[in-house]
């Protein structure tokens, strides 16, 4: 496993994300507050049961993006730290698709901060999920 | 002019690979490449949206395109 | 170290807190989201340097008016699951005082929820924080 | 009556210890006990807020105390 101190804040990777390394990227003492909204591959969709979930990224136009949402969540809150990991490739369920942690002097703001990054996340960062179901499967979103 | 045309998700699906080459007139616009996809690929017209990105930034219609772009399909995304 | 499973959602303990710990805890299969606050221990208050905070906890009725706290967000959010763990005894900076985690099918519920969750902790959960500085210590919030 | 009251934070320091036996009329209330404290500890006044827990609850003003209550004084909460 790599180094906890050597993520960096915005990535994107095959392997399984780590919460506690994420939480480290973003202590400070001189924050009180750290929130982290994680993302988790649910077993099932419109009543239909997902056997799991396959990401695709276009990498590097998603972690520009990535950087983006974290450079207007600075501009509109005051931000210490904000980490941005996605996971990609194939997810079983339960898996973690993706961790924000934001980490702000006074609380109010790291909840803000971090529903703002993962409702701009879901916009615009180039990464699609395409739903398998035992009899076929789906790209989510794809079609009206 | 020849462009290299990218596409993820469902758009990779729907034109079959990954990257492609493709022809467009000089000085075509993003515009211009949609409404030549739409006529190609009818199955474009079903999708939720789509949208362009040049050089990893999303483009608007009117913004033109070269031959050395990095040009990429971006079906509706679904990320988190 | 105590067994990760072994944890209660509600969880009062001198020892270190465990933030992947309390994320096991609520992730569940049909959830997508999980939203996790961490309070951590600033160098700082109003300006000031902080050597270090003592949190003192009537545990038996502190434990009550959480479980009252998880009680409530359950009739307010359709929450799977909900921990809320606090710290007590001497802390340091840096160091997390208190981790809630809410996991529902959807993630805007999970953010309301947490929020709801740590914001009745401040006002009704007794327990108590002293501020430790160079020059001397207060009781946060005792006096007006 | 003699009850057993017990402080944390402030006003422990207040009073000077965790526990102690505190002497109020036979049927006394919150009310009655936050009166006679006020009185045997004026910087009681001072604080934010002083509420009582009785047999861990937060309790009004007109809960009457009885002598094997669990009685607590909870001076302004501060945890998260």
């Amino acid at each position: 496993m790599q180094e906890i101190s050597t993520y960096p804040l915005i990535y994107i990777s095959e392997n399984p994300l780590q919460p506690e390394a994420v939480i480290d990227l973003v202590k400070s003492d001189h924050c009180g507050g750290i929130d982290v909204f994680i993302g988790t591959v649910r077993n099932q969709t419109k009543g239909k049961t997902v056997v799991r979930l396959d990401f695709e990224s276009y990498d590097k136009m998603a972690l520009r993006e990535m950087e983006k949402i974290a450079r207007k969540a600075r501009e509109k809150w005051p931000i210490d730290k904000i980490a941005i990991h996605h996971r990609k490739g194939s997810l079983a369920i339960g898996e973690i698709a993706v961790i924000i942690a934001v980490s702000t002097p006074h609380r109010k703001a790291s909840f803000e901060a971090c529903q703002f990054a993962i409702d701009t996340l879901k916009e615009t960062v180039p990464i699609w999920k395409k739903e398998i179901f035992e009899d076929g499967e789906v790209w989510v979103a794809a079609h009206p | 002019m020849k462009i290299t045309l990218v596409s993820f998700g469902i758009a990779k699906d729907i034109i079959g690979s990954r990257e492609m080459e493709y022809e467009l007139p000089d000085s075509a616009s993003v515009g211009n490449l949609l409404e030549k996809l739409a006529h190609d690929y009818p199955d474009f017209k079903d999708l939720t949206s789509i949208r362009v990105a040049v050089n990893t930034e999303y483009a608007k219609n009117d913004q033109v395109i070269s031959p050395q772009d990095e040009v990429v399909l971006i079906p509706p995304v679904s990320g988190g």
